[in-house]
């Protein structure tokens, strides 16, 4: 009974603490009148929290670079703005109903997953910086189209005119966004922790030998962009929902590469870490935007390329290597709560949240070639062994 | 201009590939090539390979560096393209499938520089291999709402995964990442890993590479044992020739793409064209 | 009238990526790397001529060639250096995370506002057709560039050293060849053409704010990848293309605020049609 | 170990929720109710592209209010400014709004720039407060229910520089040059043409969005053009000038709208190096030498020798003083522990009925100050004036 608890909250302990906030800040909102930069604020983070999550699934697990994840995100938002106020066209837009609501979801969602089918087309012919750049220009080609619909039909470039809940209600918006956190967690999180997701990770950790061990590359590929995509649509039509108008310049490069930081923070192949630093880095954006103002704002920016770049190295510099292995987060905590080891203990989640995976190591494939192809011929195998093994 | 017109016009006759017909013939051997061979550009880098591997045997592929043998491999797993000739595995013809599909069709492999999937662990490298298995079928769908079959196939793919490490000796370590193995051990999981497909016909890449003797006959004794324990047939290719003559039933020597000389180890290795390929006039 | 116009616009615009995309694409074939922030050497070069200009002109372009360079220099040996043989992945990052960089820190320095500056070298007249002196100097500068470049490739030693570490890092450097030393080299060529980019570009749009290099960044980039990414060629043919897309679209006012995207479009395009580019070699990963 | 790294983070952000949900508790209350000083609030781009109007109507705004608190404040109590900055970013106003009306802030200058100040108008009209926005001139910014502005509408502005060109331009060939995702530009633009009459055909309409700053596209539509109406900040417009030198006809106009202010001081821009005649209609005049714009152009130099200086600035040094005398001329007692709501309903009272302002921005008269008043549904009345900045030459 407890080793069935304890897996229990293993698994679903993520669950269990949004769930616990999410009712923390319900009753709190109907209990009290909260303040409008409360729930403002968590509105935010909720689309935050679902568009790192959505982005870490072909960042952190697929282990492709995409830049456009905004694209998206605008797609969904555009697209999902716009069916609510048709559907509730002539009417008072305040009216608006939580079932028009699931619709433009359902259809922001699909539309996104389209345009994601279509991008992990071209992340099955391209891979790498290829495939980042190709993911850019989407991005960019879906904001360029939006700032030059006609203003009847998308709002051009003044921006569309959204739905929304008033101010005073936002905070349906958050538990609504809080909702769909928890959706969006049961399905990565599921999808991750089952077949499909070993495959994902598979094809992470080498598509070669995936290929040859009769994993359908094509088919997860094509799954984790579609996901993903939808997703940021989900994230999207919430974002249209409390912000009115939207504009096609808010989901602009420099978005992409803001939910791509928190992911990168959050240490990627991390769910968990994504929530939290997108938590954090919503929260400190917030409170930096309100204390720092006029060109002092421009101290975050380079705090955040500079934490960003640091982090990077920390990580993955070959040379700190040692380094990192003797200071580290998880040695650290060890030294104050002294943990008790269990080997036995069964790493369901194989992906470790301080390495950026790798996909393509070019020395790596260099060094073996030449070891086992130019050197290795019978007798010095003790040596080669001891290089190999090395690796 | 008109090359590069010709190389559009050939790479989006690529992206939608014709149908090839395949064809069924009758066939005694679990392998049969038929005339086999590839050339990049100008260049043939293997031509005119027939190969018949019988059931239960372990066939040996060897040759000098260069002489094609892994590219051999790639035409037989899908990753290259035959420009030429064709192969039957238990006489139905698997050109121009793609990888998984070979995969899928019983052709398993492992390769020359280890690919394991270094970030999962052990237990889940074989259990990617397990995959496709009908017996553990599940849809995404099944298990994103966590439906029983999740649970149930979930549970009978680690059983199964378990045991496969249990015949290679790998049990202990099921939990550990696979990048941490030594490298014997790695190359025992890619077997492994391989053998979880259920292939008919398990290609090995030079599996004895960078072992000591010991582990060399460690390794020999364990591919014997697939063979019995899994009814198996195994190509392999390999330089160490005591290892080649000590295991394999068969083997094939390979110069420059072209085959210099067919049958058992001693007389193919005795063979005075083999000698002048390896030691020279 | 109007094709000639075009045609020499087109030259002009698309000389101007070439050479912003030569540095792409040197340093992507020898160092295997994205350097995001090849846009932001750009933005440095802009300032520094517009600081200088008022002094003199031609101190100006010196001043921002070196100022690029020491700046390209740091950047690698801080930034890019250490990141040497991680994953690519990680590479990129660092470098997104450097173009950031060095917005904020020109932000810091000079301001948000953007900084302006007035250069007319007047006009050359022929029948109807009126040209702009600069935009032949632009032609011409950035001809003389690349011819300097690809005989600098072929026949000196840094050069051929240089494509042998592009062709294979592993055997250059068992070879003896200095390949960090080739890194830096790459780097200093990168950002000193950056720089006289830059110069251009602030020449004909007469203005530089912060985020003044990113968008020709990263459309000389789309350049370098359409023209084949790694081949100097390939650069030259790749950003003449989007010059002449950019000179057609802006005749053709129904075009002409889609493109961005066109030229986005033809960069997908190309990318699934031939991974390589025009120009680009095939690398197989050994199996 | 991971799984404690998670457990710690979990917690940890649990508890920095919590804190928030609890900080978040208040009642349906005054805000200003600890306050010393009425609290004026802002919200513009202090930085980035646009933060010269930020900046200059945070100055002025302060100036106005050393000036008043100098001379003994609104019957002895002070004010004070607080500015948040928008960058121009409609997603901004959530933040900064929230900053602003949650941080005690009781009189509003609303937004600086329309985009945000459409966002603004939201928040605001819910929480039932009153703003006289210096600049932000879309026409969906004024509301009867609080929004009044203190520069011209978008439709004023267009219609009244189309009358301008039906007596003064006609039969020339009209281009227009605007940034088709500023509403400013966009609303400015659409009264402008449907103002203007059939003598003109149809203007050439060329565009830009974004911070693009390189117009060959637009130039090469609009080089035939004898009158070229540029309803644009002066940023882009001056970019449009130094590119378009040559290629322009050398004696066309280019005539802009009060955005055009400070265009003759733009950084590295000389005026002087084109042919063209540059002009605008406006509110303010920058560059005015003598009368009340004149005092304020030299208090405000004297108190930011180095900060912008435009119609911007002016406005908002204007939206102060008549907030304040409107408070003065209600009679009514002010204290600084009043919420944002009962200042409202003063306001209202006044600026919605008959109460007229004297200040620095429209029609000086023979040194005198401006007459400005306001209609009901918060548009402004005063005169505005078209100012030459520049003859051809």
């Amino acid at each position: 009974m407890k080793k069935s608890f304890k897996s229990f909250a293993k698994h679903y302990m993520n669950y269990a603490v949004i769930a616990a906030v999410m009712l923390i800040f319900t009753i709190l909102a109907l209990a009290t009148p909260m303040k409008a930069s409360t729930s403002l604020l968590f509105q935010k983070i909720t689309v935050a929290v679902i568009m790192a999550v959505s982005l870490s699934l072909v960042v952190g697990f697929l282990g492709e670079l995409s830049l456009g994840h905004a694209g998206f995100m605008s797609i969904g938002a555009y697209l999902g703005g716009k069916i609510a106020l048709v559907i509730i066209e002539g009417g008072d837009l305040e009216a608006s109903n939580i079932l028009v609501f699931v619709l433009a979801l359902v259809i922001g969602a699909a539309c996104a997953a389209l345009c994601g089918f279509i991008v992990g087309f071209a992340a099955l012919r391209l891979r790498g910086d290829y495939l980042a750049i190709v993911t850019l220009a989407f991005g960019e080609i879906v904001r360029v189209i939006f700032t030059n619909t006609s203003s009847e039909s998308f709002g051009g470039a003044l921006g569309l005119k959204s739905p929304s809940f008033s101010m005073k209600k936002t905070y349906i918006l958050v538990i609504i966004g809080f909702v769909l956190i928890l959706f969006t967690l049961f399905v990565i999180q599921n999808l991750l922790r089952s077949k499909a997701g070993r495959a994902i990770t598979a094809i992470r950790d080498n598509e070669i030998a995936a290929k040859a061990t009769g994993i359908n590359v094509t088919k997860h590929k094509l799954m984790v962009f579609v996901i993903s995509a939808a997703f940021a649509g989900v994230a999207g039509v919430l974002f249209s929902y409390a912000n009115s108008p939207i504009k096609a310049d808010t989901f602009d490069f420099n978005y992409s590469i803001e939910i791509l930081v928190m992911v990168v923070l959050g240490g990627m192949g991390s769910i968990n870490g994504s929530i939290i630093s997108a938590t954090l880095i919503t929260i400190l954006n917030d409170k930096l935007t309100v204390y720092l103002s006029g060109d002092n704002a421009v101290f975050k920016d380079l705090f955040y390329a500079l934490i960003l770049i640091l982090i990077i190295i920390y990580n993955n510099a070959p040379a700190l290597k040692g380094f990192r292995e003797k200071y580290n987060l998880r040695n650290l905590v060890n030294k104050i709560i002294k943990p008790k080891h269990d080997p036995s203990a069964v790493r369901d989640d194989a992906a470790r949240w301080d390495v950026v995976p790798t996909k393509i190591e070019m020395n790596e494939v260099l060094s073996t070639d030449l070891v086992i192809d130019k050197v290795g011929r019978g007798d010095d195998s003790a040596d080669i062994r001891e290089r190999g093994g090395n690796k | 201009m008109a090359k590069f017109i010709d190389s559009v016009k050939k790479r989006i006759k690529a992206m939608f590939p014709e149908k090839i017909q395949r064809k069924t013939i009758e066939s005694d051997y679990v392998l049969e090539t038929e005339s086999l061979g590839i050339s990049f550009g100008g260049l043939k880098a293997v031509q005119n390979v027939n190969l018949k591997i019988s059931k239960n045997q372990i066939y040996g592929l060897v040759g000098p560096n260069g002489a094609g043998k892994t590219t051999v491999f790639n035409l037989l797993t899908g990753v290259y393209q035959p420009t030429e000739g064709t192969f039957y595995l238990n006489g139905e013809e698997l050109r121009g499938l793609p990888q998984e599909e070979t995969n899928h069709k019983g052709i398993a492999r492992t390769f020359q520089n280890i690919r394991l999937f270094n970030n999962m662990s052990v237990v889940r490298n074989v259990m990617v291999g397990l995959h496709n298995q009908e017996e553990y079928k599940c849809s995404v769908l099944e298990s994103v709402l966590r439906l029983p079959r999740h649970f149930k196939v979930e549970k009978e793919m680690r059983e199964r995964a378990k045991e496969l490490l249990d015949i290679f000796g790998l049990l202990e370590e099921r939990n550990n990442l696979a990048c941490n193995l030594p490298y014997g051990k790695q190359r025992k999981l890619e077997i492994a890993r391989a053998l979880a497909t259920n292939p008919k016909l398990l290609l090995l890449d030079e599996p004895a590479a960078g072992m000591n003797p010991h582990e060399t006959e460690d390794l020999m004794n364990t591919i014997r044992l697939i063979r019995d324990k899994f009814d198996m047939t195994v190509l392999l290719i390999e330089h160490d020739l005591k290892f080649v003559s000590g295991l394999c039933d068969k083997i094939t020597v390979l110069n420059f793409g072209t085959v210099l000389a067919e049958g058992t180890a001693e007389e193919a290795l005795n063979d005075p064209e083999v000698v002048k390929a390896y030691i020279g006039n | 009238m109007e094709f000639i116009t075009m045609i020499i616009n087109g030259l002009s615009i698309g000389g101007t990526y070439a050479m912003i995309a030569l540095g792409y694409t040197m340093v992507y074939g020898i160092a295997k790397m994205l350097n995001f922030a090849h846009g932001d050497i750009i933005m440095v070069g802009g300032y520094t001529i517009v600081l200088f200009f008022p002094i003199s002109p031609i101190l100006g372009i010196i001043a921002s060639v070196i100022f690029c360079v020491t700046v390209g220099i740091v950047v690698e040996k801080t930034a890019y250096k250490p990141l040497r043989g991680a994953s690519p992945l990680a590479v990129l990052i660092t470098a997104i995370g450097v173009s950031k960089l060095l917005q904020s820190a020109a932000q810091i320095f000079i301001g948000s506002e953007s900084k302006g500056v007035t250069v007319n070298l007047g006009e050359i007249r022929m029948g109807e057709i009126k040209i702009n002196v600069l935009t032949l100097i632009t032609i011409a500068c950035s001809a003389a560039v690349m011819v300097a470049l690809t005989l600098f490739v072929k026949y000196t030693k840094t050069g051929r050293a240089m494509v042998a570490v592009s062709e294979d890092r592993g055997a250059a450097q068992l070879m003896g060849i200095n390949v960090n030393f080739i890194i830096m080299i790459t780097f200093i060529i990168g950002s000193a053409l950056a720089a006289v980019a830059g110069v251009f570009l602030v020449f004909k749009i007469q203005d530089v704010g912060t985020t003044f290099g990113a968008m020709p960044g990263i459309k000389a980039f789309a350049a370098a990848v359409i023209g084949g990414i790694g081949s100097i060629p390939g650069a030259m043919v790749g950003g003449l293309v989007l010059g002449f897309i950019e000179a057609v679209c802006g005749m053709v006012p129904a075009l002409s605020p889609y493109t961005d995207a066109i030229e986005f479009a033809i960069l997908i395009i190309v990318l699934l049609v031939k991974p390589t580019g025009f120009l680009g070699k095939k690398r197989r990963e050994k199996v | 170990m991971k799984k404690t790294i998670m457990k710690i983070m979990c917690l940890v952000l649990v508890v920095v929720m919590a804190t928030l949900c609890f900080a978040a508790c208040g009642n349906e209350v005054n805000y200003a109710e600890n306050n010393t000083t009425i609290k004026i609030g802002v919200s513009g781009p202090l930085s980035g592209g646009a933060a010269m109007y930020g900046i200059a109507v945070q100055n002025s705004a302060q100036l106005a209010i050393d000036e008043i608190n100098a001379a003994g404040g609104i019957n002895g109590v002070m004010l004070e400014l607080v500015a948040k900055d928008d960058k121009h970013d409609p997603t901004q106003v959530s933040t900064t709004y929230t900053a602003l009306y949650e941080g005690g802030c009781q009189l509003f200058l609303g937004t600086v720039t329309t985009a945000p100040g459409l966002q603004f108008k939201q928040y605001a009209l819910e929480d039932g407060i009153f703003y006289l926005t210096p600049s932000a001139s879309g026409d969906d910014i004024s509301s009867k229910d609080g929004g009044f502005q203190m520069c011209f509408a978008d439709s004023n502005q267009g219609t009244a520089s189309a009358q301008y060109f039906n007596t003064n331009y006609a039969g020339k060939k009209v281009g227009i040059f605007y940034k088709a995702d500023d509403d400013y530009s966009v609303g400015i633009k659409n009264n402008f043409v449907a103002n203007l009459n059939s003598s003109f055909g149809t203007p050439v309409e060329a565009s830009f969005t974004g911070d693009a700053s390189q117009f060959d596209s637009q130039i090469a539509l609009l080089k035939t053009c004898d009158v070229i109406f540029m309803p644009i900040y002066y940023t882009p417009a001056s970019q449009f000038m130094r590119q378009g030198a040559t290629d322009i006809k050398a004696d066309a106009i280019y005539f802009g709208c009060d955005g055009f202010d400070g265009i003759d001081a733009v950084d590295g821009f000389d005026i002087d190096t084109i042919s063209q005649e540059v002009s605008y209609l406006s509110h303010f005049d920058s560059t005015s030498t003598t009368g009340p714009a004149a005092d304020y152009i030299n208090a405000y130099k004297t108190k930011y020798p180095n900060a912008p200086l435009n119609q911007f600035g002016a406005a908002a040094y204007d939206c102060v003083y008549a907030m304040v005398d409107a408070l003065k001329a209600s009679g009514e007692e002010i204290t600084a522990t009043m919420s944002a709501q009962d200042f409202a309903e003063i306001l209202m009272d006044q600026f919605a009925g008959d109460f007229v302002f004297h200040g620095v921005t429209g029609e000086c008269v023979n040194g005198e100050k401006s007459t400005i008043s306001w209609n009901d549904d918060g548009t402004v009345n005063k005169k505005a004036v078209k100012y030459v900045v520049k003859q051809k030459s």
